[in-house]
């Protein structure tokens, strides 16, 4: 494992040796099908439903309202479009928000295109959703409302349960997307009371290619991808058994210790958010400072853009990402930025910092001294930058 | 996703900064975009004997800033005119298909700076 | 890897040993997204799109036209559902056959239920489409025209070819499910010349959770599942990247290895066959016995019921499947068995016997020796069996 | 998925087979849906003397039948009459929601073989 100088935690994380250790037996000797007849097909469906239990427990959920997938964009797809079909004859409109990951918002969009109507509410200047808007916007054709729970990349949490309860005063289905605070930070189905929580293996240690949908037991919603019957009818597919007992393992790792991440992280985060304001003038932190993962570090680096941050710190190993449009192929900065009211020079001028379990305060240290150099560099080429004219 | 090129007009590239009492100034591109490019050129002889970029942009955006000035750097002012964003994306040794609108960038500051520098000469102040 | 009297390849394989060591690398330490912008995130772009070449290769196809998704579940669903939503302008009509997989006629179903028709074409005793009647099939809506390659049951391969020309011929679209056949048979998609086709990395020893759909470079569908825009926006969610590099390098094995294999398992197949043929009195032999795949072979063996011929080979450590009703957990048998004029008994005592690359001679003679007496057995307690009155 | 006790009545039963001249015989169960259980009584002053199976079917028909044999051999059959699936399905500790449907088929059969010794003995024969 060679990690260093790695602080894209919020993009993709390492899988765990622990989980590589645990998924070892599920490629080439419990590879059985789990719904065979034969013993050993026994075995590997004892050890998927044991993995559901593990994330059920991180989750406080009961096992059987927990459903495998392939990832968070699945489950993310598998809530909005199953609940959206399943209810078409009762309504047609959904509420989100205007922060969510594309997994959201491009499938409320290709709704839109299929007789949905769409709400995208506002965010205010740290990332929230406002709770009034909220109730405005729900009509008597509101079948579904999704509010992620963490924001991805400037990390706000969202008050969840207060939203689910506004949502189910009106009757209306709550889906939350939790893909990044799964595994980060005490999330509790019964507690927060929604109906649909989509989260993702590979954000927490687990294996890619997997992940997982919370469904209330007695919320119905139509599958998106029909075959033989798999988790109780509502993924088809034979199950990719080594990824869900790793992502099992992960889960169960995550709740034992969470705790002591947050510790950690938080201190890291807070000393890179400390010396990076101090260091470097004309900084702007991005999203709440106080309602934020604790592994998050959003900040916006006046009058230079994020790709060449990005690919300065690339050159001495540092991996990072930036809301900037370059970075993200598309001609805008993210639209995570702008919703919150960046100026767009300010959204390409982003960092986006995710620390996770395997950086170490020595990595901290080398980013605080390899940062302010290439702010000053690429600042010295700006013509934005002092002396110069400003933006035009 | 840069050719080696690429990186090292980006990583090396000497020729930013302003010039002050420069000849012509070009300014193009917008923050929307993420793209903004400044282009100073001093004109000798009919010739342009020194230039400068100050950028806000990617990779892609410092580097054919850098080599766009390279390429200009002591040419007659009427041959720095014509070159194209091809030219400059193919001494880049290219570009990813979706920075070529860099090299356009590039080749839109050099045209500014030189009409700007042909305006003056006309009596036009900038 | 204890792989003794496993003789039900084609529910799923182990994975390759070779395989794994290829995955090694990208769960904890090549683990980068590899859509970002760092160096390490472009190691793990190349190796995905090295695993693309490698299956591409396979299948003689270009690598731009090769998807990934989670499985071969989830390819038909795109290539049916994508169709249908792409082209429900053009018309709502779809022809598929009667023995296709669920994954096929399960996502037909859930169309017919949303403004599609669908015609289920039968097939002859031997599991054949008739391409007559095919022709009289197609209207003025039709769209799309699915059969699958091989059958997963009885291991009849279809005339790929022909029926795809037939499509052409009206201009309709062409998809086959090529789950079973692809990396055991040379398929071709140039030669098929098929728009549409799908397959799975666990059915020829690469991981579970991942598949790929082949996608003529010409040929427009929709997505199902929207999100991040990954695989060119046809299939989003964060690359299963061990996942990926385990299906390529299980594609570049079986290229090399495929004619070796033929080899080995029509011989070890066809001497089961002789064999239960002898020992065994009444016994039918499923599916065509010349276009068949080399490694299956499916028996009704007649007056007893499959599950309980399982349950006894299972004691002494055989792993094959049914297509009993009791052992696919439905109330009815196979209905590729049905499809093929069976009656319900011989399709209730029917085993399905698929062998692969880590079957030895020795498996297959314990199988011959063990299967006569469990026969003999259940047919004893068995009221259709000789003496009795034969079946009610 | 199955208990052992099933398993058990599943590999080792010894109450199959037809019974030459029974007095009672049920035949339960339809071939479309997988499961045939033909039950042989022989009554003697009153009671099941001996009672054999013969079943087309699943590890839990086969199991069921040999339970049902057990539990009705040497008892009155008005007793015999009694026995429920649940009964059947308890003794076997148990068995799979989607597979009580064969306890059902023990129950009927042991019903049906009696019905057919009650209407021998009205001098109807089966
Ligand atoms: C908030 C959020 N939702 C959904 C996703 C999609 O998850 P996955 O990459 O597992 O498809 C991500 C990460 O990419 C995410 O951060
Ligand atoms: C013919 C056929 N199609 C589709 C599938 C589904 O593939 P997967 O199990 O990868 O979802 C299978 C196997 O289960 C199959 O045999």
């Amino acid at each position: 494992m060679e990690l260093k100088y790695y602080f894209d935690y919020n993009a993709t994380t390492p899988t765990d040796p622990r989980v590589v250790d645990e998924m070892r037996a599920y490629f080439s000797d419990n590879f059985h099908n789990p719904s065979s007849f034969y013993r050993r097909a026994g075995e590997a469906d004892y050890a998927v439903e044991t993995a559901r239990e593990k994330i059920a427990k991180l989750v406080n959920a009961e096992s059987r309202e927990i459903f495998f997938t392939a990832g968070g964009t699945e489950s993310d797809n598998l809530a909005v479009q199953g609940t959206a079909y399943q209810l078409k004859e009762k309504g047609n409109h959904i509420i989100t928000s205007q922060i969510e990951h594309p997994a959201i918002l491009k499938t409320c969009k290709h709704l839109e295109k299929n007789g949905f109507e769409v709400t995208y509410l506002p965010v205010d200047k740290n990332g929230f959703v406002n709770p009034e808007h909220l109730i405005e916007s729900i009509k008597d054709t509101t079948i579904l409302i999704s509010i992620m729970h963490a924001n991805n990349e400037i990390g706000t949490i969202q008050p969840i349960k207060e939203l689910a309860a506004i949502a189910h005063g009106k009757g209306v289905l709550f889906h939350t997307d939790a893909v990044q605070s799964t595994g980060k930070i005490p999330v509790d189905v019964k507690e927060l009371d929604v109906d649909l929580m989509s989260f993702s293996s590979h954000k927490i240690y687990g294996p890619k290619g997997v992940g997982g949908l919370y469904k209330k037991a007695k919320v119905k919603i139509t599958p998106i991808i029909f075959g033989g019957g798999h988790e109780k009818g509502l993924r088809a597919g034979t199950e990719n058994i080594h990824g869900i007992v790793g992502m099992g393992k992960a889960a169960e790792l995550a709740l034992l210790e969470m705790a002591q991440e947050e510790k950690t992280l938080r201190a890291l985060r807070d000393r890179l958010q400390k010396e990076i304001l101090a260091k470097i003038p004309e900084v702007i932190v991005n999203g709440d400072t106080d309602k934020r993962l604790y592994n998050t570090l959003n900040v916006s680096i006046k009058y230079i853009e994020g790709e060449s941050i990005l690919a300065m710190l690339d050159q001495q190993g540092f991996a990072l990402s930036s809301g900037s449009a370059c970075s993200s192929k598309s001609l805008d900065p993210s639209h995570v930025l702008l919703a919150i009211g960046l100026k767009h020079e300010d959204a390409h001028g982003s960092l986006r910092i995710s620390l996770g379990k395997y950086n170490t305060a020595e990595d901290v240290e080398k980013l605080i001294e390899a940062l302010p150099p290439v702010v000053e560099r690429l600042r010295s080429m700006s013509p934005f930058w002092k002396g110069s004219d400003g933006p035009g | 996703m840069y050719s080696k090129k690429v990186m090292e007009h980006f990583k090396n590239s000497a020729n930013y900064g302003k010039i002050e009492n420069a000849d012509g100034i070009g300014k193009v591109g917008n923050t929307r975009c993420g793209d903004v490019m400044w282009i100073y050129i001093k004109v000798e002889d009919g010739k342009i004997a020194d230039a400068r970029y100050e950028t806000f942009g990617c990779v892609a955006a410092i580097a054919t800033s850098s080599m766009a000035i390279d390429m200009i750097k002591g040419q007659p002012v009427d041959e720095a005119l014509s070159i194209t964003n091809k030219a400059v994306a193919e001494a880049l040794d290219g570009l990813p298909p979706e920075k070529m609108h860099c090299s356009v960038l590039a080749e839109e500051g050099i045209k500014a700076a030189i009409e700007d520098y042909k305006k003056r000469g006309d009596g036009v102040p900038s």
